[in-house]
């Protein structure tokens, strides 16, 4: 079983993946982001993606009604079938489903996060939040009867509400709950670069020893990225890729173990 | 004025007092959040979270 | 087993409609449009909806790229998964699926239609077509473990491209496969009115045979809507009841025989 | 100039002839589709329909 996560941005080569995937005789599900098309969608409706910044430095997205409109038609809308559509064209039988699609993701509503309004702090609550646990009986109903799951945010929080979430924590409940052996993440990038500027500066492999150890390196969103690749190792993965979907082959590419390799 | 819901000591709250706003109650220190104005109703503030993800 | 069928219309009371089913104890599933909402996305996008003109006078939707881009937007996207928190918000599983996921409405692509440019006329073809089957199997697997389908377009075309087309012809074939024993059709009147603009010329029961003499005397649109009705009849319905989607209860209302049945 | 699929007869087409335009065969009186310029290709006009739906 291969979890296959795409970023959102607009350079990723969707189309190569999907040929890459047609090939491909291992059972699949695809996990996509999308904000690029999000927050051109949010800018065109005159309610541009807005982004909050924590007391404690941590700069988010503010997920209010609006965000989560453009949400359910960037996301589990136009890229969501557009995916799907590329995918049947392919011969791959997919089935596209947001989290609240058969409470597919279950997660719990943040508590509000404190921000600066003057001399005020107040805390900020939105329709965002963590996911926590997935429904294994739907993924594997689909699975079996030979569905590929294309899967993407809003999930649904404690009270069947639909909310934001990082998909970088989704696929981590996807892999607690379906044991992936391989893993790969196609982002705008050739993998994870020791400098961010430095195109040249990738790494090929890396332990999930060592990541702990550049872990506790760094701070913030950088921080809770690696948490989350070191979470996909403890949960079962063999073999986790973070590889360029730019290219003209992306899935070979990441199988060929280009890119960076966490094992 | 209302009672700190952890000591039970009065909360003094300003006028320009809105809701969604933290204050730290005088007598036990605890961060609470004006959960109401007119009239103003207090509540433990949620534990610290960082950010939302995305 | 009933299928629901809910206008796009900005005024169906869709809350009302999910409160009802919440309470139904048989199966459903829900087929719904989103044309209004989907319109209000096209016009600020900047690509408007256009109509065409057929030279034999039929008006319908040039369904272009931007044309189903705005529609997995609209309906696959906002409109769908509103209505999906909304049932589980109200203890309904359910599932939203357009008709692409999985290849439920499977159809085939319009051959083009005739319309003048100056002083020629011309084949115009675009992204439309009729659905012709069901992906039976999908259905019922879902319907067997508890899950609601909710379904809109786009359908898929003999070659997997994602398509627009009529959800009058959609509920069909549905129909086709499932044999619901009742359909019932939400729309912005209070059911079929014997003249348009007066909402106290409603037709309260219509056979069949009396639907086929009407379907004579009439063209174009309202001569397809009573052929399509009239097949759901055909095809084992033993009740249809068109009625109000803008009251309080829609369901309630419609099962008590408020609106128009056909028998 | 192009022959007409259905009868063979050669096709006389003004210069102003664009693709996807109907015209009927001066000899058997056949609807044909241009479906492409330099060179001008045709073929039978697919059926007739009133409309696509929605």
């Amino acid at each position: 079983m291969i979890i296959v996560k795409l970023g959102g941005g607009r350079e990723i080569n969707v189309e190569g993946v999907i040929k890459d995937l047609a090939e491909l005789d291992q059972k699949f599900l695809i996990l996509h982001g999308a904000n690029a098309v999000r927050d051109e969608i949010a800018e065109k409706l005159g309610k541009p993606t807005r982004v909050v910044t924590s007391v404690s430095g941590y700069s988010s997205v503010f997920s209010d009604k609006d965000a989560i409109d453009a949400i359910m038609m960037g996301y589990s809308g136009i890229k969501n079938k557009r995916i799907v559509e590329l995918c049947q064209r392919n011969g791959i039988n997919a089935v596209g489903l947001s989290g609240i699609d058969g409470k597919l993701i279950q997660g719990e509503r943040n508590k509000g996060i404190r921000v600066r309004k003057g001399e005020k702090v107040m805390i900020l609550r939105d329709y965002s939040g963590k996911p926590k646990r997935v429904n294994k009986e739907l993924l594997q109903l689909l699975l079996d009867h030979g569905y590929v799951p294309v899967i993407c945010i809003p999930i649904t929080d404690e009270n069947n509400v639909a909310i934001n979430s990082e998909n970088d924590d989704i696929v981590n409940v996807l892999q607690e709950a379906l044991r992936a052996d391989t893993i790969l993440s196609l982002i705008e990038a050739p993998g994870y670069l020791e400098n961010r500027d430095d195109e040249n500066s990738l790494i090929q492999t890396i332990t999930a020893g060592e990541l702990k150890a550049r872990e506790d390196q760094v701070e913030g969103r950088m921080k809770r990225k690696m948490l989350a690749l070191r979470k996909l190792i403890d949960n079962g993965a063999k073999t986790v890729v973070i590889s360029d979907g730019r290219v003209e082959h992306p899935i070979k590419g990441a199988l060929a173990g280009k890119g960076t390799t966490i094992k | 004025m209302p009672e700190c819901p952890v000591c039970g000591g009065t909360v003094d709250l300003k006028g320009d007092t809105v809701e969604g706003e933290l204050i730290a109650c005088a007598e036990c220190g605890s961060e609470l959040e004006v959960t109401g104005v007119n009239p103003f109703t207090l509540a433990e503030a949620p534990k610290e979270e960082e950010d939302w993800g995305e």
